[in-house]
């Protein structure tokens, strides 16, 4: 008789990746249009309307733009997750991030524009690493679970960016809680007239240059092994804290590069509670993406489709909590689809081919 | 008189791996039962197939003549057939007396400590073991560990008891002591299984003997027909058995490396390694005897910068390297042969290339402003697999899936590579077949004749005679003596490693 | 100890940020308002406040409303009860009113009004669906709609708050009702501490506050109200111990910015009382709601879609209308009568103008004198509210 | 600090106290369990959203418990399905809890948001105990899911420390192999345990929507759920610190309004964030191992148990 068993796949073929996510995506839509059709909604017309809306020439500028903010912090977590890291401080480190970029912005020197920008990216950069860093040393140190500090820090953070937007830098004269504009030399320019601005191309930059670092660099390399194996990391001399302490930072750094995007390219200003969510969505995004930067910022620019598709689906009456629930049920299935992708189904009399 | 256990035909294969192959043992009461094999002979597979721990692929198991089905570990506790793992089941943070009540088939809602404890003192007299119920098991010995598990079987009131390596933990006299309580047990009418790949010991407390080769059995005996030879082909084949090479090596009197009054502490916190001190000259082979867990892993960690030398310090090449850091150290030329081969050694989840590089990535050889330079990565890669003829499934497959013998093949290339002034290899050779385990010998010997000073760290007394210039004893952490393998015989060094100073020559 | 470090990190933090903010502010942003919404409308034509008269003003025998289609952004779920559901409510009265089936309303609900992509989307996508009239409800809009309201020249768009180009403004002045309930707790108070319990430190929220001050100081000219700040739009907890917080802190009478029913539920257990916000809060506590100041926003709307029916409408309109549109609910039984005439009449007063809310001599907190005596404070700064009056005690 | 000061603070800390504490004693089990589920948030949300559709429409409060529990145990199979079975990522999984759990409370929620129930467990003073002064009128004028509580902190801790199931229970997530080889079911030990946790956890919102606010509205909690997580680390998996924990968080919370409201310097927010900074410092603090003793937390949290894995 043949008995069938799950063993582990030596290598997973992307394509199997690819197929095995699609399978599942297409699952969850089913899962979520069962509670479309309890509710009196046709799932099939109201996904019409998403993909309708999604690829109308402005909906894709517009999932571009609410998409930018989730590929950097999907970015962000994948990096650290590349290391083990559960970095859920996205979004303290986003707001943090965009709190130094918007003070330099505002209250900084004047300068000429490309040098002015440079420093707010940079500034951007140190902010989210700040952040990180908060949660970072005392892993390093004494092992504190980075998971629940980061979050916390969350918190804390939010509370520092809301009490900057109500109170010292709120706009004067305005009744909203945010900042003034940002001056218009200091925006990053769209990308010819598509109302896209460069900082998608930021983007895009980032993600090849993580892919590469991950691939070609000795750091890279270095975090690959702490990931694997942190005795075999200590066995070849790697330094797991200083790796801890700079991982996190820069998975930091790169979540406050959401900020800068905010500030430079969609809202030129910063406003209370900014973030929004975007550090967990990131969490969610990087998992989907297998923790691979080219495809975070593809799944980063979905999920932005997603959100605001959301509210076309409205118009026929549907809530708009369908988009957070498609996500998460999305996730979901993908989690268990991705046991598929690690194991594979034997039978027990298989050829040897590996020995023991 | 009937058997308690019969296997008949058992086959298990991991992924594509044939750990045992139509394996048939037939256990009676009152008998001590002695599995003989090398490590990774499947002696292991087949005893967690009894405990229900693995399901066989095929063949069946008769219990006191009735054939029954073992799906889990519950099924072989309602049998009475209780094991000790070679890495004890036990629960740290709870107290000797809690552990064994968990295992016991008390369902009381709540834990009767006083009780339990009571019964276990007197079980533990019985059987002239001595532990404390009370006492958190992070904080005993491995001896006394290993008690508790007995214990455990015992109060469970287990009729078979299965014992994979337990001497391997133990000195000559520990172990003596538990083979004691066994028999006493076996005159109690249990039936014990005794898993090792020590023949003396196998034959001097057996009463029969299966040996196990590849997952096959080879033979089985009762321990009184057994002979060194018979047991030795068995486990081993038709490996030629000669004593030390015979032409004689010259040693520079260079010191490669020095250690001077070294102690280390282990993961518990406790003393280790005690005061050592010694010297291996540049193309010397230095043996380290003595039973697992004597001192040899923290020696060897200490030595390669691992762990911290409390006291005492290391020379290398007359420098001073005692607070120098892994990677410093490294880069002095300190190659270490890992025991623990996929934990440390290797990263199994990596291909062959990202092994290759992972002690010297960071060397103009592999990279440059700190990018990987593949080319060179996987050239090296490929002359390692023509240079040790590694076979491998292709270069982007994990070395987690190669065969143990590929696996230490690539380890020893790696560490060899680029002639460093000292190899620590520890257990080399451990759970090899006999063509990798030859390789490996010739590996490290051709490495000392090019000048490299070996430290060869293993509880094979064959292997260090065969290879050691010197061979120093450990044992409980300490140095108990230092002999050239000339002037010395396996009967001297075993009594040192059962910590006997003076020992006189040929006694 | 190290708590301690910590906190004082945190608010060092703030104080630096502070600094900065008020520091070396000429450097930058004294000329970056120069692209801030609220100049840029004198740009275009002069804004238009639409006079209060025209409240309740019938639309045309053979008017026509069928070709009617209005959308309606909404910042949070119109059945809040709170304030979308305020607005959303007005909108669907007034479109009754003038026969307006409510299949040609389009509700748009939860666009985060921070997020300019779903803003936008979403007015995109009602001018899509053929929307004449799309209606923003929440401030944060404001930042959003004018640029898509230049793109879409012949549909309308109205936004609460202040006046945006090419967007009809529309504000409540909510400080009249917030004033009269004022005044009726300090009639009721025989202490003269009273509370408030504040949501965020927006101007909405401020004005609520002011006007509640003012209220009780009409009654109690030595009235001072404490205000508990929970720094966020909605926190159960958060509201719970703000209210438990006042109390404790011997506040009988409390006004309130709130959406849920923790505030006057915890007021009931204590026995305290507190003015309804938002909507009729009677319900959730009966014995602790004195009275609900309710949002008012039907004749506004009617009045505006009159207005684009027979093409009166100005894009440079701007609405402020107190009176019904900033209602009080009946008061409740246990209020004595003497007090809800006194109410009564005080209405009547600011409708006639003989009673100002912010008349002079007026003095914020800090003692600097907002309005000088015999004068009365003009709109803009009315509905910007960026003082707290000389009888409010806040954090913020 | 005068004696009704003292029963009111006590009295909102509780409040608090008891609706987060349903879903922290709940995660305790679950990671003594050797298993963590971030998706407590989700969790509670989905039930504050059950309890209360079923108060609304069919106005019984035990089937609206009843329906609150059978979700628990769906959202609980499906954590455990995924992490114990299927070995995924737990960090992962939960946050798919939440996110899902989130969306799907809003979703099915629309009908009864801002629908007032008028039905809800009321406080029942305790005839004797009430009189007591200060902790009396705080302590024993609740409702009866928080006199559930009262009873569930002591039984959880002898239940944990003396009971023969609670010694399983540490093993569990101390070293499940050596539980499994002593023959107990680590694979269905661990699904019920999850799925107690996550039962606790919408009992929790529940507890929110039926017996303390009286209504729903989306993403009512604001943020209760990862408090709890917090709480589950803060007390070294031990209820009775986990109870003063809720308490010490409440308690700060509104101390630190009533500071706020005397003191202008310090900018309100400091105080909210309070509660935050205290857990982050209490972290470094309790879980932080730079003392060199063990730490506190199972063994082999968020490993999952592989049989055959070599």
């Amino acid at each position: 008789m043949h008995k069938m068993r799950f063993e582990r796949r030596p290598t997973l073929p992307i394509m199997i990746q690819l197929i095995n996510s699609i399978i599942f995506v297409l699952l969850a839509l089913a899962f979520c249009g069962m509670f479309m059709s309890v509710l009196g909604f046709n799932p099939l017309s109201v996904y019409k309307a998403m993909m309708l809306d999604i690829i109308s020439s402005k909906g894709i500028k517009n999932s571009i733009i609410a998409g930018l903010p989730l590929v950097f912090c999907g970015l962000g977590v994948a990096f650290g997750y590349r290391m083990n890291m559960n970095n859920i401080g996205g979004d303290g480190q986003y707001a943090l991030g965009a709190v130094f970029c918007i003070w330099f912005a505002l209250y900084g020197p004047v300068m000429p524009p490309a040098l002015k920008i440079t420093v707010m990216f940079l500034l951007a950069l140190a902010g989210g690493a700040a952040a990180a860093l908060i949660a970072a040393i005392p892993k390093a140190l004494w092992n504190v679970s980075e998971t629940i500090s980061s979050m916390m820090l969350n918190y804390i953070i939010l509370y520092v960016l809301n009490y900057l937007m109500y109170g010292p830098w709120k706009e004067k004269g305005q009744m909203i809680a945010q900042t003034t504009q940002i001056k218009k030399k200091y925006w990053l320019p769209e990308i010819g007239d598509t109302g896209i601005s460069t900082v998608l191309i930021i983007a895009v930059v980032i993600a090849v240059f993580l892919y590469w670092f991950h691939k070609k660099t000795t750091k890279g390399y270095e975090m690959e092994v702490v990931r694997r194996s942190p005795r075999a990391a200590i066995y070849a001399g790697i330094n797991v804290k200083l790796n801890i302490i700079l991982v996190l930072a820069i998975s930091g750094a790169i979540c406050g590069l959401a900020g800068f995007a905010q500030i430079t390219s969609i809202l030129h200003r910063a406003q209370a509670d900014m973030p929004a969510g975007a550090g967990y969505t990131g969490i969610v995004i990087a998992y989907l993406a297998g923790l691979n930067p080219i495809a975070v910022v593809i799944v980063g620019l979905l999920f932005g489709a997603l959100q605001f598709s959301a509210v076309s689906v409205q118009v026929l009456g549907v809530p708009s909590q369908i988009a957070t629930m498609i996500q998460g049920s999305i996730m979901l299935f993908v989690i268990i689809g991705s046991f598929f992708n690690r194991y594979r189904l034997i039978r027990i009399d298989g050829s040897a081919e590996r020995g023991e | 008189m009937e058997p308690v256990i019969e296997m008949k035909n058992i086959s298990k294969t991991f992924g594509s791996v044939a750990a045992n192959r139509n394996v048939n043992l037939s256990l009676y009461p009152g008998e001590i039962h002695a599995l003989l094999g090398e490590n990774g002979a499947g002696k292991s597979t087949l005893m967690n197939i009894l405990t229900g721990i693995y399901k066989a692929d095929s063949g069946e198991i008769f219990f006191k003549g009735k054939k029954t089905d073992i799906h889990s570990p519950k099924d072989a506790v309602k049998l009475d057939i209780g094991m000790v793992h070679q890495h004890f089941r036990l629960i740290s943070t709870l107290t000797v007396a809690e552990n064994i009540s968990l295992y016991s088939d008390k369902r009381d809602f709540f834990v009767k400590t006083r009780q339990i404890e009571r019964e276990i003192s007197e079980c533990s007299k019985r059987f002239k073991m001595d532990v404390d119920p009370s006492a958190k098991i992070w904080q005993l010995s491995v001896g006394e560990q290993q008690r508790v598990e007995i214990l455990k079987l015992l109060y469970r009131g287990a009729q078979v008891l299965i014992l994979d390596e337990p001497s391997a933990v133990l000195t000559p006299l520990e172990a003596d002591g538990m083979f004691r309580t066994l028999r006493s047990m076996a005159e109690d009418g249990k039936a014990v299984i005794v898993i090792s790949h020590k023949m003396h010991e196998v034959m001097k407390n057996a009463d029969r003997i299966t040996v196990l080769k590849d997952g096959i059995v080879e033979d089985t005996m009762p321990a009184t027909e057994a002979t060194i030879e018979r047991l030795t082909k068995g486990v081993v084949g038709n490996r030629a058995f000669e004593h030390k090479y015979e032409e004689k090596r010259k040693i520079s009197d260079e010191k490669a490396i020095c250690i001077k009054h070294v102690s280390a502490i282990n993961d518990k916190g406790l003393t280790a390694v005690k005061d050592i001190s010694f010297d291996i000259r540049t193309g010397e082979i230095f043996g380290i005897a003595g039973v697992a867990g004597n001192g040899q892993r923290e020696l060897a960690e200490v030595i390669a910068g691992i762990r911290k030398a409390a006291e005492g310090e290391i020379l290398l090449k007359g420098n001073n390297i005692t607070k120098a850091s892994i990677r410093e150290r490294i880069n002095e030329g300190v190659s270490f042969i890992s025991e623990d081969r996929l934990g440390m050694g290797l990263v199994p989840d990596l291909d062959m290339t990202g092994n290759v590089i992972l002690k010297e990535y960071r060397t103009e050889k592999y990279s440059k402003y700190g990018v990987l330079q593949s080319k060179s990565i996987i050239d090296s890669t490929e002359h390692f697999i023509k240079e040790y003829d590694i076979r491998h499934g292709g270069l982007g497959l994990p070395v987690g899936l190669m065969s143990g013998g590929n696996q230490q093949k690539l380890l020893v290339a790696r560490e060899i590579d680029g002639d460093p002034v000292l190899i620590i290899a520890a257990y080399p050779v451990r759970g090899l077949d006999i063509g990798a385990t030859e390789e490996i010998r010739n590996t490290l010997t051709e490495a000392s004749l090019n000048g490299t000073a070996v430290l060869f760290i293993s509880e094979e007394l064959e292997d260090l005679f065969k290879m050691c210039d010197r061979i120093g004893v450990l044992c409980s952490g300490e140095m108990i003596g230092i002999r050239n393998v000339q002037e010395t015989n396996f009967d001297e060094v075993g009594r040192m490693m059962a910590g006997e100073r003076e020992v006189h020559k040929g006694a | 100890m190290k708590k301690k470090v910590l906190s004082l990190l945190l608010t060092a933090v703030m104080a630096a940020a502070l600094l900065a903010g008020c520091g070396s502010s000429e450097t930058e942003s004294a000329d970056s308002s120069g692209n801030s919404s609220a100049s840029s409308s004198e740009a275009s034509g002069k804004t238009n406040w639409v006079s209060q008269d025209k409240m309740g003003a019938a639309p045309a025998k053979d008017a026509d409303f069928s070709k009617f289609k209005i959308g309606e952004i909404e910042s949070y779920v119109i059945d809040d009860g709170g304030w979308c559901q305020a607005t959303h409510e007005g909108l669907v009265g007034a479109m009754k009113e003038l026969g307006i089936s409510e299949d040609n309303l389009i509700t748009l609900e939860e666009i985060d009004d921070t997020d300019q992509a779903a803003t936008q989307a979403a007015a995109e996508q009602l001018i899509d669906a053929g929307c004449n009239v799309i209606i923003g409800c929440s401030t944060g809009y404001s930042t959003f709609l004018p640029e898509i309201a230049a793109k879409n020249p012949d549909a309308y768009f109205a936004q609460w708050g202040a006046k945006q180009d090419n967007i009809i403004g529309y504000m409540i002045r909510s400080y009249e009702g917030m004033f009269l309930a004022g005044y009726a707790c300090g009639l009721m108070s025989d202490t003269s501490l009273f509370g408030f319990s504040a949501s965020c430190n927006e101007f909405s929220v401020r004005t609520a506050i002011n006007a509640y001050a003012l209220g009780c100081k009409h009654a109690k000219s030595d009235a001072k109200v404490k205000v508990a700040c929970a720094d966020s739009w909605y926190d159960i907890d958060k509201e719970t111990q703000c209210a438990q917080s006042l109390i404790d802190a011997g506040v009988k009478y409390m006004g309130g910015e709130y959406s849920s029913p923790a505030i006057p539920e915890t007021c009931e257990k204590n026995g305290a009382y507190v003015v309804g916000y938002h909507m009729d809060r009677s319900a959730e506590a009966p014995d602790a709601v004195l009275v609900s100041f309710c949002w008012n926003f039907e004749p506004i709307f009617k009045s505006i879609l009159i207005g684009v029916e027979n093409g009166s409408i100005s894009k440079n309109d701007m609405y402020y209308w107190g009176g019904d549109c900033s209602a009080l609910t009946d008061f409740a039984s246990f209020v004595p009568s003497d007090v809800v005439d006194k109410v009564k009449a005080a209405k009547a007063d600011i409708a006639s103008g003989k009673l100002v809310v912010y008349a002079g001599e007026l003095k914020d907190n800090k003692g600097n004198v907002l309005v000088p005596k015999g004068e009365v404070m003009d709109d803009a700064t009315i509905q910007l509210q960026d003082f707290f009056v000389d009888n409010v005690d806040c954090a913020w | 600090m005068s004696a009704d000061l003292i029963t009111s603070v006590l009295s909102v800390a509780i409040i608090y106290a008891v609706t987060v504490l349903y879903a922290t004693i709940g995660e305790i089990f679950v990671q003594r369990a050797g298993l963590m589920n971030l998706g407590l948030e989700g969790l509670m949300l989905m039930g504050a959203v059950t309890g209360y559709l079923v108060a609304v429409n069919q106005q019984n409060l035990p089937l609206a418990i009843v329906a609150v529990i059978l979700v628990g145990i769906g959202m609980g199979l499906v954590f455990a399905f995924t992490t114990i079975t299927l070995k995924a990522d737990q960090t992962v999984t939960g946050m798919a809890i939440l996110t899902f759990g989130t969306g799907l409370s809003g979703f099915i929620g629309k009908s009864v948001c801002g629908v007032s129930a008028n039905l809800m467990f009321e406080p029942i003073p305790i005839p004797g105990l009430y009189r007591i002064p200060i902790l009396g009128p705080s302590l024993f004028n609740q409702s009866i899911l928080a006199y559930v509580m009262y009873f569930i902190i002591p039984l959880s801790m002898i239940y944990i420390y003396k009971t023969r199931a609670g010694m399983i229970l540490r093993s569990l997530g101390e070293n499940p192999a050596a539980l499994d080889s002593a023959g107990y079911n680590v694979f269905a030990l661990r699904y019920v345990y999850v799925v107690f946790g996550s039962v606790m956890g919408v009992m929790s919102g529940a507890c929110i929507t039926l017996s303390y606010t009286n209504f729903w509205s989306d993403g009512m909690t604001s943020g209760k759920g990862w408090i709890a997580v917090a709480l589950v680390v803060f007390s070294r998996w031990n209820p009775l610190i986990a109870v003063l924990g809720a308490l010490l968080f409440g308690a700060i919370s509104v101390i630190g309004i009533d500071i706020q409201m005397y003191i202008h310097v310090i900018p309100s927010q400091v105080f909210s964030a309070l509660p935050y900074v205290a857990t982050f410092i209490a972290l470094i603090f309790t879980t932080g191992n730079f003392r060199k003793k063990r730490s506190s937390e199972p063994g082999s949290l968020c490993i999952p148990y592989d049989r055959e894995e070599r």
